[in-house]
């Protein structure tokens, strides 16, 4: 038990964050927002890992590794993710996701 | 066998009276928070000190070097010219840039200074003297300060000024790519040291510092992290992010004033965290230079007070980073990322694996 | 109020609020700066819940890896004074009713569950338990998907290189 | 007992040459992949000398009779306990006199392709194919079980494909191996039901125990009837079907005279000496079974043995291609070789049938892949295939012109060349059966020696030709190879053949009746007298005589029509009456279905594909409003 803050703290301030990042994934256009809005979702998910493993389990540290490795995949995807958007740019000259509509017809 | 320094005692008692004296005569909560606001302070002062300092310092090797006399007007020796240069930048306005995100402009000097005053908070300048001692103490250090390449960056964007743009975006790559060095080459030390918690590092070079316990892959460790942090800090020869002759001042041109000195102190505080990582991991900290055996002269060095030991090694590392900015020329953009990419990273991982061999098999002394 | 509870509010009120600017924040790069004090700031939760190595880890890639990263990309495909589009309000509204039923829901659900009391107390981590079971084969062990973690980001690494690399045509 | 096991090598090294040349010939000079193989057949050649002296000679007879040895047997599949599929090498009298005959022609035809194809596109390839070839008829010879022998059977289709097609820029020779891989196949299709037929009726693939005369494979006995003949009878009769395919028996025949558009050293070791014999040797290798299970099935080969002969002696007797000549010869030939087996009984004097087929077997494969040679001579250096664009060629070809009339000797059976023996064992077994085939027999006989005299002097009698330049004999390294042969067509049918080889392996003394011997040679002279009156000088009888026939001339001339008939029965009725019909129903029917069927499809998504608007933020919306709902939905509207 970590003294004075209760699980459900963490686990609300992770959801605020969780939904915070799906409000902002599915309003902005830039692609870099959604993928800082995506970036919220995946910390909002790690706080709650985390917070599972040290208030419920402490002995383990199953949450704590999973957190690792959800960085390390948030890593691998971002500079994927932005190879594409970079990559977008220099055909498009912007990187607004509506206007990426060349597949369609 | 356990240390038996005469200073330990005295420096540990110290603290640890103020912090019973704090928390015995107001709430915890208070007492926490006055404890804070008097290591900020402390740190403070000691980062305008030091800066104070290591400018002096550097117009005066500078002036040495290219055979100069350097400051020599206010006060003696000119040791008062930086303060006075202080002033002077205090007093100076603050240029407002039209078309700049003012926010961003305004928080990247802050950034920078945040990231290198929170490394810091992680060295030990004598046994029990440290802000924190975390038992992740390399990896903490390495990881705050990669933060400040985020202020670069911000402070060069929201210039609103091409040479800063490009300015920014060299030291964003430079930093990024020479910060793996660095990691790496501390993490060599890691293997020898089996921790990496800082004050555990430092007892460890007890009878003999790890430049010289680690024999050849320390050494090779050693030569990396000068380059690397001279590379990481910005510093000639790899100061091509304010490359003055082709980006007039790289990243912070646009900056005046106070804002402009916090970049200038952030440098000096940034090439003093470096120096004193390296005082602590390569030579050994505050410890003192004994040699096993050797009873009646590790007495003597033992009369040294540990600070002192910190001071002359960080300073001496700090000489060396001096020396190299101006008698090395400038190196160009692709040859500094050749350079780390090349040629410091495939040898730091390979200098990796030997050190692990050799402790593996035990060779180191 | 403890201090922790006090570090704790500071901690999540800085997430929650520099949250909020990272999604609305018509500067991009007023966006990602938020978004790094949020990162920042669950990097000291993690500090506080003692969890220093991943604290740690936080810092380095996320605050100081993605965060440049994506810094950089804008630095490459936007102009300073350029402020981004608003959304459209009937987008917006479908958004924030989606996000804040969703958010809505799950705090209804936590407040309503009752979770377990532990009662072990766990001192620190110790590093060296974190490299052990990193590296061990047997229960708890995490040889494995440390290994496949270390090819998914060499497979990263070489595809955006490949992906953002000039075609000669 | 001797370890044969050495024998699979006589099968491996072929192989390994296929590898090398085929993979690597293209590194060295075309020459070297010609003495590579040559010597890895010469090896193999005196592996298989070694086995037959091993075999007959050193090898201790039980109750005097040879026994089968299994020399190398492995397990290549195991699909149940019951169904395991080995491969190996068999050793039996037959099996070690095919293993003779393959490597010698092999041999002979490898040392003589080296001069033949000089300077040919493609010259190791040639090599590599007649490698795999060799290999894959030495697999088939000594397979252990009959599934094995399938698995050869084809792959010698297959080379004898690729080979027949070595001209593959030449739009005959392309379709003279399409013909010929079509045809077999079709046959083989009746194989293949003849052998799982077989196998279900008898539980075994093992040719040991399917042919042991007290096995149980025979003695289980015939099986259910089907349209009045045994399951047995049936599936032998399939068997000789695939068989009859390969052999070129009527009616299957029609691809043999075009595969001689393939080169003319694969003409003599693949459609004279060696795979085409593959029927007859697949006859002989059941033969029990024909013997005791299906007598009626034995019959047949009779029959279709003794017809293809008369009919291809008719059909060689008015060619002037002369490798046609050839091809329908060996058909006939083969047909000698299928009716003597026809007509053999089991056992060691009633089993004279199979002995002299056997024995004319290894007789013709020297003459006829010596004629084939000769032939391959003669128009190297012609530079023609018409007999009637040749003549006078003695002087210009000596060693081919003595060489090919030893040839004509030994197939007409002149004593005391090998012809002779073969053909007056066959004689006397079709004696023994029946009258009416003893002088069928002999009408072949005289016949063949006209036609076979009637090459031989048109080529190098009758008048001389103009030739565009004057022809010369062939190099040695493709006269030596002649002159070897020729050497086994005077000597071969002096071996004691009878001592080796018969039905039950058991030997006997077989002997020369005089009331037999002596009408065939007066009829083989008078065939070879005839021809020398009509082709020596240059006379008109020939056309004379085939006036005086009309219509059966042409017909003969023109192959009794048979492709036609087949060109008739395939495009016109199979393609109008049966094809078309499907063709319709396929089109219309099937198609239909499916193009509505896509129809649909296309109607449908036209009308929902609104909803995929390509915008990600409308699908992640959808998606998260989703979650929600079911969330909702399935966690507190619906507990109970």
């Amino acid at each position: 038990m970590f003294e004075g803050v209760p699980l459900n703290w963490f686990l609300i301030t992770a959801t605020l964050m969780f939904f915070i990042g799906i409000y902002g994934f599915l309003v902005r256009k830039n692609l870099i927002t959604m993928l800082m809005s995506l970036e919220l979702i995946l910390n909002s998910v790690n706080i709650n890992f985390v917070a599972f493993n040290k208030l419920l389990y402490p002995q383990h540290l199953e949450g704590m590794f999973f957190t690792v490795f959800i960085i390390a995949v948030a890593a691998a995807e971002a500079s994927v993710a932005i190879a594409i958007i970079i990559n977008i740019y220099r055909r498009l000259v912007n990187i607004d996701v509506e206007n990426m509509n060349e597949m369609k017809n | 066998m356990a240390s038996t320094n005469i200073y330990d005692n005295f420096v540990t008692s110290l603290t640890q009276s103020i912090h019973n004296g704090l928390y015995s005569s107001m709430s915890p909560t208070w007492a926490l928070i006055t404890e804070l606001a008097i290591i900020g302070f402390v740190f403070l002062m000691f980062y305008a000190l030091v800066g104070l300092f290591l400018v002096y310092a550097e117009r005066k090797v500078c002036a040495f070097m290219q055979n100069r006399v350097g400051p020599n007007r206010v006060g003696k020796y000119g040791i008062f010219q930086t303060i006075a240069d202080f002033i002077k930048l205090l007093m100076k306005e603050l240029v407002v840039i039209k078309n700049s995100d003012k926010l961003l402009f305004t928080l990247a000097p802050f950034i920078i200074i945040i990231a290198s005053f929170m490394a810091v908070a992680a060295i030990p300048f004598a046994k029990g003297l440290h802000a924190i001692d975390f038992d992740i103490g390399i990896l903490y250090v390495i990881a705050v300060s990669s933060l400040g390449v985020v202020g670069v960056l911000l402070a060069g964007w929201s210039s609103n000024n091409k040479y800063s743009l490009i300015g920014a975006m060299r030291s964003g790559a430079q930093i990024i790519s020479y910060e793996l060095s660095v990691g790496m080459s501390l993490l060599t030390i890691v293997i020898l040291a089996g921790t990496m918690q800082f004050s555990e590092i430092v007892q460890g070079q007890e009878f003999g510092w790890f430049i010289f316990k680690g024999h050849i892959p320390a050494v090779i460790a050693f030569l990396i992290f000068l380059i690397a942090s001279t590379a990481e800090t910005n510093r000639g020869p790899f100061d091509l992010a304010e490359a003055e002759s082709e980006l007039t001042a790289g990243f912070h041109t646009e900056y005046s004033g106070i804002k402009f000195a916090f970049f200038f102190l952030a440098e000096y505080m940034n090439m003093f965290l470096v120096a004193s990582i390296g005082a602590t991991i390569f030579l050994g900290g505050w410890m003192p230079f004994h040699v096993s055996g050797w009873i009646g002269f590790n007495q003597v060095m033992d009369y040294i007070p540990p600070t002192f030991w910190y001071l002359g090694k960080t300073g001496f590392i700090i000489f060396l980073m001096m020396w190299f900015k101006w008698t090395f020329p400038r190196l160009r953009i692709d040859q500094l990322l050749t350079l780390e990419w090349k040629y410091l990273l495939p040898i730091n991982l390979f200098n990796i694996l030997l050190m692990a061999f050799i402790v593996l098999m035990g060779w180191h002394f | 109020m403890t201090n922790n509870q006090i570090m704790f509010f500071i901690f999540s009120a800085v997430i929650v609020i520099f949250s909020i600017l990272t999604v609305t924040s018509r500067r991009i790069l007023r966006a990602a700066t938020f978004l790094l004090f949020v990162l920042v700031s669950t990097a000291g939760l993690y500090f506080m819940l003692r969890f220093n190595f991943l604290a740690a880890i936080q810092l380095t890639l996320y605050a100081g890896g993605i965060v440049v990263l994506i810094i950089f990309s804008i630095l490459l495909t936007s102009q300073v004074g350029a402020k981004l589009e608003l959304p459209g309000l009937s987008k917006k509204i479908y958004a924030l009713i989606a996000a804040a039923a969703g958010a809505a829901l799950c705090i209804w659900t936590i407040l309503q569950y009752n979770f377990p009391r532990t009662s072990i107390e766990s001192g620190r981590t110790s590093i060296d338990d974190i490299g052990k079971a990193l590296t061990s084969t047997g229960k708890y062990g995490y040889a494995l998907p440390f290994e496949v973690i270390s090819i998914l980001l060499l497979a990263a690494m070489i595809g955006s290189i490949v992906i953002a690399k000039k075609r000669k045509d | 007992m001797i370890n044969f096991g050495y024998t699979v090598w006589i099968v491996l090294i072929p192989l390994f040459l296929f590898i090398l040349i085929g993979f690597f010939g293209h590194k060295f000079k075309p020459i070297v992949s010609g003495i590579i193989g040559t010597s890895g057949l010469f090896a193999s050649m005196a592996i298989s000398y070694f086995t037959a002296y091993q075999y007959f000679f050193v090898l201790p007879k039980v109750g005097e009779t040879f026994v089968k040895v299994i020399g190398f047997e492995t397990t290549w599949l195991r699909f149940t306990e019951k169904l395991v599929i080995h491969l190996g090498v068999l050793l039996d009298p037959i099996s070690v006199m095919m293993l003779i005959v393959i490597t010698t022609v092999s041999f002979m035809v490898h040392l003589y392709s080296i001069g033949y194809m000089e300077g040919e596109k493609g010259y190791m390839r040639f090599f590599s194919f007649l490698s795999l070839f060799s290999f894959s008829m030495l697999g088939l010879v000594v397979a252990t079980n009959i599934f094995q022998m399938y698995i050869f059977w084809e792959l010698v289709g297959v080379s004898s494909y690729l080979l027949i097609g070595f001209y593959y820029t030449k739009d005959t020779a392309v379709a003279a191996s399409k013909k010929a891989f079509i045809v077999t196949r079709f046959a083989d299709l009746g194989f293949l039901i003849g052998i799982l037929l077989l196998s279900f009726n008898t539980g075994t693939f093992d040719f040991i125990t399917l042919t042991d005369p007290k096995g149980a494979a025979i003695a289980q006995g015939s099986g259910i009837m089907f349209l009045g003949l045994s399951t047995m009878t049936w599936s032998m009769i399939f068997i000789f079907m695939g068989g009859a395919g390969k052999s070129a028996m009527f009616p299957l025949h029609i691809w043999l005279p075009d595969a001689m558009e393939g080169p003319t050293p694969v003409s003599a070791l693949i459609h004279a000496a060696t795979m085409v014999v593959a029927g007859v040797y697949l006859v002989a290798r059941l033969f029990p079974i024909f013997h005791f299970s299906a007598p009626v099935a034995l019959d047949v080969v009779m029959y279709v043995g003794a017809f293809s002969s008369i009919f291809a002696a008719v059909i060689a007797c008015t060619q002037f291609d002369i490798k046609r000549v050839l091809a329908y010869s060996t058909m006939s030939q083969i047909g000698m070789m299928m009716f003597a087996l026809g007509v053999s009984g089991y056992g060691e004097e009633a089993g004279l049938g199979f002995m002299a087929s056997m024995f004319h077997l290894f007789t013709h494969a020297f003459f006829k892949a010596l004629l084939f040679l000769g032939a391959g001579a003669i128009i190297h250096a012609v530079h023609s295939n018409y007999m009637n664009e040749m003549g006078g060629l003695r002087k210009h070809l000596p060693i081919t012109h003595i060489t090919f009339l030893i040839a004509c000797l030994a197939i007409a059976g002149i004593p005391p060349l090998a012809g002779f023996f073969s053909k007056d064992e066959i004689l006397a077994a079709s004696h023994q059966k029946a009258m009416w085939i003893f002088i069928l027999g002999l009408i072949i006989s005289g016949l063949t020696a006209f036609y076979m005299f009637r090459l031989y002097f048109s080529i190098f009698w009758g008048k001389d030709q103009h030739y565009h330049h004057t022809p010369h004999e062939a190099p040695k390294v493709m006269t030596i190879p002649l002159m070897l042969l020729s050497l086994g067509a005077i000597f071969a049918g002096l071996l004691p053949f009878s001592s080796f080889v018969t039905s039950d392996g058991k030997p006997f003394a077989s002997h020369i009746d005089m009331a037999i011997a002596i009408p065939a040679v007066l009829v083989g002279v008078i065939g070879a007298l005839t021809a020398m009156v009509f082709y020596r000088k240059e006379t008109n009888i020939p056309e004379k005589i085939s006036g005086f026939l009309g219509g059966f001339y042409r017909a003969a001339f023109r192959k009794f029509y048979i492709d036609e008939i087949y060109l008739f029965i395939t495009r016109k009725i199979i393609f109008n009456y049966v094809s078309r019909p499907i063709a319709w129903f396929d089109r219309h029917i099937v198609d239909g279905s499916m193009n509505g069927i896509s129809y649909v499809t296309n109607e449908v998504s036209g009308r929902i594909k609104g909803l995929q608007s390509g915008q990600l933020q409308t699908y992640a919306w959808v998606f998260v409003t989703g979650a929600v709902a079911l969330a909702l939905t399935f966690i507190y509207l619906w507990t109970n």
